[in-house]
């Protein structure tokens, strides 16, 4: 296992009854980069991640954060650990503000109510949330709900931030908005993996892209290579995609 | 939330002193009983509210926890001597315990799965007092008299230190509960409340978290039955553990607007001077129009005002500003 | 076939969604309400099945009034929506959720008819029959939604953001879909983030801006204006 | 002795049975709506004084005073959703519990202030007695009381999986808002729903009335039984209660019989809990 | 005006017991009609006279209170009476945890409480100063049933080797269950079940189907009305046949016989008070009348209890020439009213100086025999000799 890798995981296979979602997949996750999955619908990405979250106990394999064997670790040690996540439908808690949804994470590492709401604060000013801090969370705009969760999961201060599909529903202005705070957020040293349909984003974001499909990893490489590769093609974007 | 204008901060003020001079003002046992019986179930409805309001766990077992209080500190008291406001900790403590220990197998369950799990374990609890021959089993167990005094928790001739006292809980309850709401317990407890996977996922022990919740209600609740053993100086399982005595909670917290920490206390300074004085007044008649009033008024403020009085008091509030 | 007269829509204790809109679309075109979040375009969508009532203004299909009429009698009169975020019967199988979709067809056989179509529509769909709907993934869950708009043979189909977690080879698809399903003489209200995909197969469109229309025209003139380029496409 | 044992067995079957029937209604309406009846048990009671008055004023056996209970409930049923429960249905989940408490409530006294809380019988019903087979005894009534249990189990179960009104019920139950967009006139079905739920109980309490005494509480221990048993079957599975009802009746006896009979209730809330650990969403829930 | 001595009665008017609460309230009535009254005919203590003639024909005036059944209540209601309604005296509560609290608070505001209705044995353990009881306990009543065996035994030449104890769990059959327990031994009897169960259980099939095993010569049955009807019906289903049945307090409740019609016959049941009574008692006759005149039922036995607390406290009262609680609780002590004078077959009233437990009080037996109570024991008082053994359900029509 090398310094550099941040995440590991080492043949994971979930399965749902007969239903096997995913089948002995492994790949590595360095420090500092930005992982992409991709996959056409159903390929088991959602479930990969709430394999790694401990969400989901996964059949078979491993999974190393920073060096750590985190396969049976809960959902919530394993936050407390640094990984932190944004769900496919988005969740905030309906009947607090942004500020206060934000600090909810917040109060992961810190306990003075004054700090929490300060370092809250903080991270609404980073993601550019701030000006709506006393907005209640449903009332949000879908866009802004996707940028509150992903304030929430900072909130958390991970190491390692998960994000499904942050980027689905968004318009193209919004989007951009989105990737220039995905950035931001790596050069402050966070380490992304981001499950998307959306290809634009997955081209400029990642440094590295993993394709799975049934379940299983077929393709791993930088993005360039991976939209010319025809079993990505066939399966994933179609021929319309170079259009 | 957390933090109060100086009008509100007035408010509570002028309230306090008010129910401070209220035994001094106004004579009678009567009176003085009804008070402390509101201040009793309004302590037990902002314990619940921690559990109900907050954290979505409606629990209809609160009874199990208060006759656990009411029987500790007695059967302490009867068999080892030991006086009654240790016998309020350890009452408190062995509440939170049995607390964690239902909470625990509880922990995964949701929404009236939780309310009915409740109503099953207060049950058990119940029952098995009542075949219990060390704690008296159905026959109860009467309170030795002790001389009347603050260090042993008994007075005679005067309702009054009652009346102290238990204003004095009711003001610690809310106090811990509020302390614990406007930090991270409560911010938890609401995460929670909104989805598991969601606090999952903020690295969030829901089971942690819920079981705080029901220690510390438990706690709370089992105060208020010490002091109910110490007050009413007899106890029997028919009198401190059966459902009506949760449900008389939950409506209370109910009525009032659950999730607010005032809410409670409202719901009871209605319900409670409503149920004892309607049954003076019309129980004597035999027919149960005093429940039936009851139930009408509970119909209404559920389907009509369903946020409870604290709702519509904070509603009118924001017209008038 | 479908009129929108200077409809104001808010919701419960908010404030005005939308503000006087009025748009038509006409029988067998395929319109799209185009607009960042927020804009009000899925407000509209749910005014129009009945799901909110217009605060004031008047929506008619046909000439007929339909803001009078109860959100159910509204897709018996040929009116279906497929809602943001799926909104599935979650503990129903797919095929109850496909049937479901034809609750107001009296006609058994045509349900048949039309339940085949729809699963050759989505192979997908057809391989997990009798799955539970929340154990389907996001994109399969898309599909379902769509394919049980579908079911209610509605003359006029409206779609809000169905290529919302759609893998790019299926994004193709589902436009290839409604696009045929248009030729097919069904009349489409679509609501689409995937401007450019949306404005290529759409006859006509209009711009939604914080509650008002601010631009209308043909779908290819649309992709062409400055504003489009500049606010949707990103360009 | 295992001559006893059978006995017992049977006779768990049989209080089983009606157990079942009892609960099934209040399945229905907790399923379908999420909201739990508390009067549950008070309808049950009213259904039971129906029966004892259509008896003793017109000399009408509580065989055939079924259908009048089961269409009296009904209405009962339709007029508390319309106007209290309808009420809550958007509103803040604790308000839902609460509801059916004051109506529980005021019915109990209600009861009280018309027909006294004296205790009433049905003299000499039709079914009656009790078929010996060898030393095991069964009681007639209650056999029918399990037969009608399991036909309306079977009734609602394929009411609900294979009729489109079923179908309706169970997806307005899921998503209301989706239900609408197909044309289910979701207030409709509601409203259908909890007065099929208060039609059921009145089935169960017109055959109740056969052989058990009738007075306004009669209906607390029942009430408080059949949301255990939902609850172990799982919110909304008509198999479920009715499995759990059959498992609770047959737990109770035998835990009274082997063990001891002042704790088999306490046997019956323990099984829930232990299920309920193991698996939260009840035997069959989801 | 008349001079009105307030007298305070606490019982469950509402909730889950209230039929039992109402029927002591209409003997209380009844009894405060003869004693304001006149009755010259009635040989009670101040029926011929109108109200209270030492304290210049004060009348009394019963203040209710609805306790609900609960303990707390009664203890409320009872300091509220004394406090606010300024009664002089306390009666009733019926259930016996409410009469602990209620005649806890009076001793603390020193004001005499007479109970006629409560049958715990612990209530006149206490030593209160305050409080008497009229009616016998539930240790008096297990002994006369014991009795009541022993005699049938010599009567009948025949010998019962075990018994059975059946009892519902709250504190009034529990406590019966352990002095049953207690007793048996000492008669020669082996017991052979000792069962006790849920008041509100739904089903007793497991409870019989232990019976059967057992199958004891006699079963002792302390029951509530429900369980005693439910137990009823299920002894006739499954076949349960001992030689007999004595049983307590469900089995004479107005509401069983109704409830059970034909099944109920044969039981023995305890009881304080029968209207055949009357055949030796001609009083019993006329207060039976008066009540059914007021009320338009017979008297039930829950009434008939309830009956005597009033003029205790109001003879008393009469000869203390006072309502001053020392002096009353003085004239209590010396209260000796004659076997004649009281509605129940007891040798008379004198309570106990310690424990203030009427000395005198006693049960007697009956039997439903063709759907009427019937006084069977002592049998030099019986109405009708008793049927024993029962004969099976199945021989029965
Ligand atoms: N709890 C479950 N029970 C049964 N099957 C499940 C469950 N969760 C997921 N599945 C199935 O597993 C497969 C993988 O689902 P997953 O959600 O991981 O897909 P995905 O790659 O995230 O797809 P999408 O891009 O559409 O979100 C799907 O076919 C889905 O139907
Ligand atoms: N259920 C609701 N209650 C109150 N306000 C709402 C609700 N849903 C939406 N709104 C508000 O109405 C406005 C318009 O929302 P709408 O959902 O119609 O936008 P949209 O154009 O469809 O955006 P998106 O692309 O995010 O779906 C927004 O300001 C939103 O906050
Ligand atoms: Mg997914
Ligand atoms: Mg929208």
């Amino acid at each position: 296992m090398s310094d550099a890798a941040c995440l590991e995981v080492q043949g994971i296979t979930k399965r749902f009854g007969g239903l096997i979602a995913n089948e002995d997949v492994s790949f590595t996750v360095n420090q500092g980069e930005i992982l992409s999955i991709i996959g056409p619908n159903g390929a088991g990405k959602s479930t990969l991640f709430n394999c790694i979250t401990g969400f989901y106990r996964p059949n078979a394999g491993r999974i190393f954060f920073r060096g750590k064997d985190i396969t049976q670790y809960s959902a919530h040690k394993i936050c407390k650990l640094g990984v932190a996540r944004t769900f496919q439908v988005v969740q905030v808690i309906s009947d607090m503000t942004v500020l206060e949804n934000v600090m909810t994470g917040t109060y992961l590492r810190t306990y003075n109510r004054r700090d929490v709401r300060e370092k809250a604060e903080e991270i609404l000013r980073f993601t550019g949330l701030y000006e709506k801090r006393d907005t209640l969370g449903p009332d949000l705009t879908i866009a802004d709900k996707k940028r509150l969760e992903v304030s929430m999961a900072l909130g958390t201060q991970p190491t390692l931030l998960m994000l499904d599909e942050a980027m689905a529903g968004l318009t193209p202005v919004e989007l951009r908005e989105m990737m220039a705070l995905i950035r931001k957020i790596r050069e402050n040293g966070v380490t992304l993996i981001i499950v998307e349909h959306v290809m634009e984003a997955v081209m400029e974001l990642s440094d590295r892209v993993v394709v799975i499909n049934s379940g299983r990893k077929i393709v791993e490489g930088v993005p360039a290579e991976i939209v010319r590769n025809p079993e990505v093609i066939q399966a994933y974007l179609g021929d319309r995609y170079h259009a | 939330m957390g933090k109060f204008t100086p009008r509100q901060i007035a408010l509570y003020v002028v309230v306090l002193v008010a129910l401070i001079a209220f035994p001094l003002v106004v004579k009678g046992t009567f009176p003085t009983h009804v008070m402390i019986m509101f201040f009793m179930f309004a302590m037990m409805g902002v314990a619940w509210n921690l559990l109900g309001g907050y954290a979505a766990m409606f629990s209809f077992g609160q009874a199990a926890f208060f006759g656990i209080g009411a029987y500790t500190s007695t059967i302490l008291l009867m068999n080892y001597h030991v006086n009654p406001w240790i016998g309020l900790v350890v009452g408190g403590i062995l509440a939170a315990l049995t607390g964690a220990a239902i909470g625990i197998p509880c922990s995964n369950l949701r929404g009236h799965y939780f309310a009915i799990a409740s109503i099953a374990f207060a049950e058990i609890v119940r029952i098995c007092f009542n075949n219990w021959k060390f704690v008296g089993a159905a026959e109860g167990l009467s309170l030795p008299l002790l001389p009347e005094s603050l260090g042993n928790f008994m007075f005679h001739s005067t309702k009054v230190p009652y009346y102290y006292i238990m204003l004095a809980f009711l003001v610690l309850s809310i106090f811990i509960c509020w302390y614990i709401t406007v930090n991270r317990g409560g911010f938890y407890l609401r995460a929670i409340k909104e989805s598991h996977e969601l606090a999952k996922g903020m690295g969030i022990s829901f089971v942690r978290y819920r079981l705080y919740a029901i220690m510390v209600s438990a706690f709370l609740t089992a105060m208020a039955g010490t002091f109910y053993a110490q007050y009413i100086l007899y106890l029997d399982p028919e009198s401190v553990l059966i459902l009506p005595i949760s449900v008389q909670v939950v409506l209370v917290a109910m009525l009032g607007g659950a999730g607010t920490i005032m809410g409670p206390v409202i719901g009871a300074v209605i319900l409670i001077p409503l149920s004892e004085y309607t049954r003076v007044w019309l129980g004597t008649k035999g027919t149960g129009v005093d429940m039936m009033l009851y139930g009408v008024l509970i119909m209404l403020i559920s389907a009509y005002q369903p946020k409870g009085v604290w709702g519509l008091l904070t509603a009118i509030g924001k017209r008038a500003k | 076939m479908l009129e929108i007269k200077n409809a104001s829509i808010g919701y419960k204790g908010g404030v005005l969604a939308v503000q006087g809109i009025s748009f038509t679309v006409k029988k067998g075109e395929v319109v799209s309400l185009i607009g960042s979040n927020g804009a009000g375009k899925s407000t509209v969508l749910r005014a129009i099945s009945g799901l909110l009532r217009p605060r004031t203004g008047e929506i008619l299909l046909n000439g007929e009034p339909l803001h009078t009429v109860p959100p159910y009698d509204i897709v018996r009169r040929g009116v279906a929506m497929v809602p943001e975020g799926r909104q599935l019967f979650g503990r129903l199988s797919v095929i109850d959720n496909l049937l479901m979709g034809a609750y107001a067809i009296d006609s058994k056989q045509r349900t048949q008819e039309t339940l085949e179509t729809v699963l050759a529509l989505f192979p997908r769909l057809a391989e997990r029959k009798g799955q539970r709907a929340e154990t389907l993934s996001g994109g399969e869950q898309q599909q379902l939604a769509i394919g049980r708009g579908l079911m209610s043979q509605p003359s006029l189909l409206m779609l809000d953001e169905p290529s919302l977690g759609i893998m790019p080879k299926l994004v193709s698809e589902i436009f290839q879909t409604i696009h045929e399903v248009s030729k097919k003489g069904v009349t489409v209200l679509l609501v689409e983030q995937n401007v450019f995909e949306a404005l290529h197969i759409s006859d006509r469109a209009y711009v939604l801006q914080t509650g008002r229309i601010v631009l209308e025209g043909r779908g290819e003139e649309l992709l062409k204006s400055d504003l489009v380029r500049q606010a949707y496409l990103g360009m | 002795m295992s001559e006893q044992l059978i006995q017992q067995l049977v006779n768990g079957l049989l209080i089983g049975f009606l157990y079942s029937l009892i609960a099934i209604g209040l399945t229905m309406i907790w399923g379908v709506m999420n909201i739990i009846n508390f009067a549950h048990g008070d309808f049950l009671m009213l259904s039971m004084f129906i029966s004892f008055w259509l008896y003793t004023l017109y000399g009408l056996d509580p065989i055939f005073s079924i259908p009048i209970c089961t269409g009296l409930l009904f209405l009962l049923g339709l007029l508390i959703y319309k106007y209290l429960v309808s009420k809550v249905m958007t509103g803040p989940a604790l308000a839902q519990l609460v509801v059916t408490f004051g109506v529980s409530i005021f019915i109990a006294n209600a009861a009280v202030l018309l027909w006294t809380p004296d205790f009433k019988m049905i003299e000499k019903p039709l079914l009656t007695g009790t078929w010996s087979f060898g030393t095991i005894q069964l009681s007639i009534p209650k056999a029918v009381a399990s037969a009608g249990s399991v036909l309306v189990s079977l009734a609602l179960f394929l009411f609900l999986r294979k009729s489109k009104t079923g179908k309706a019920i169970l997806a307005t139950e899921m998503n209301r808002n989706s239900a609408l967009l197909m044309g289910v006139n979701t207030d409709r079905v509601n409203a259908l729903s909890f007065a099929i739920g208060s039609a059921l109980v009145g089935i169960a309490g017109a055959f109740l009335s056969m052989y058990y005494y009738i007075y306004p509480g009669v209906g607390g221990t029942f009430g408080l039984i059949s949301f255990c048993i939902v609850a172990l079957g799982g919110f909304g599975s008509i198999e479920g209660a009715f499995i759990a009802g059959i498992l609770i009746g047959i737990v109770q006896t035998l835990g009274g019989y082997f063990f001891d009979p002042a704790y088999k209730y306490a046997i019956v809330f323990a099984l829930y809990l232990v299920t309920v650990w193991i698996r939260p969403q009840g035997l069959l829930g989801w | 005006a008349d001079k009105v001595i307030k007298i305070g009665a606490v019982y469950p008017l509402t909730g889950n017991i209230a039929s039992t609460g109402l029927d002591c309230r209409r003997g209380v009535e009844l009894a405060v009609d003869i004693i304001n009254g006149k009755y010259p005919d009635l040989n009670l203590p101040l029926a011929k006279d109108a109200g209270l003639p030492n304290l210049g024909g004060a009348k009394i005036e019963i203040v209710f209170a609805d306790t609900k059944g609960e303990p707390r209540n009664g203890q409320a209601e009872a300091e509220r009476l004394v406090t606010q309604e300024k009664v002089v005296a306390m009666i009733g509560a019926y259930q016996s945890s409410v009469t602990k609290t209620a005649s806890q608070a009076t001793e603390r505001l020193k004001i005499p409480y007479v109970c006629s209705d409560s049958s715990s044995p612990a209530l006149t353990e206490r030593d209160l100063k305050y409080f008497f009881r009229v009616s016998p306990h539930d240790a008096i009543f297990v002994r006369d049933q014991f009795n009541f065996l022993r005699d049938l035994e010599k009567a009948r030449n025949v010998k019962f080797h075990t018994i059975a104890a059946l009892y519902e769990n709250t504190e009034f059959g529990s406590n019966v269950g352990k002095q049953i327990l207690k007793v048996a031994p000492e008669y020669g009897y082996r017991v052979v079940a000792d069962i006790s169960y849920a008041a509100n259980a739904t089903d007793v099939t497991s409870e019989v189907g232990r019976l059967i095993k057992a199958s004891p010569d006699v079963l002792m049955h302390a029951s509530y009305i429900t369980d005693a009807i439910l137990f009823t019906k299920t002894f006739k289903e499954m076949g349960f046949n001992p030689q007999g049945i004595t049983t307590f307090a469900g089995y004479i409740e107005p509401g069983y016989l109704p409830a059970v019609k034909g099944d109920g016959n044969y039981f023995v049941i305890r009881s304080t008070f029968a209207l055949d009574l009357a055949k030796r008692k001609p009083l019993v006759a006329k207060v039976n009348e008066l009540f059914k005149k007021k009320y338009g039922i017979d008297m039930s036995e829950n009434a008939a209890r309830s009956f005597t607390a009033p003029f205790v406290l109001a003879d008393a009262m009469n000869r203390a020439k006072t309502t001053e609680a020392e002096a009353v609780v003085k004239a209590l002590l010396a209260t000796d009213i004659p076997g004649d004078q009281v509605l129940y077959p007891w040798i008379g009233i004198k309570f106990d100086p310690q424990s203030h437990q009427n000395i005198y009080a006693q049960g007697t037996l009956v039997q439903i025999q063709d759907q009427n109570y019937v006084t069977v024991w002592p049998f030099d008082s019986a109405a009708a000799p008793v049927i024993w053994p029962f004969p099976p359900w199945k021989s029965r029509k």
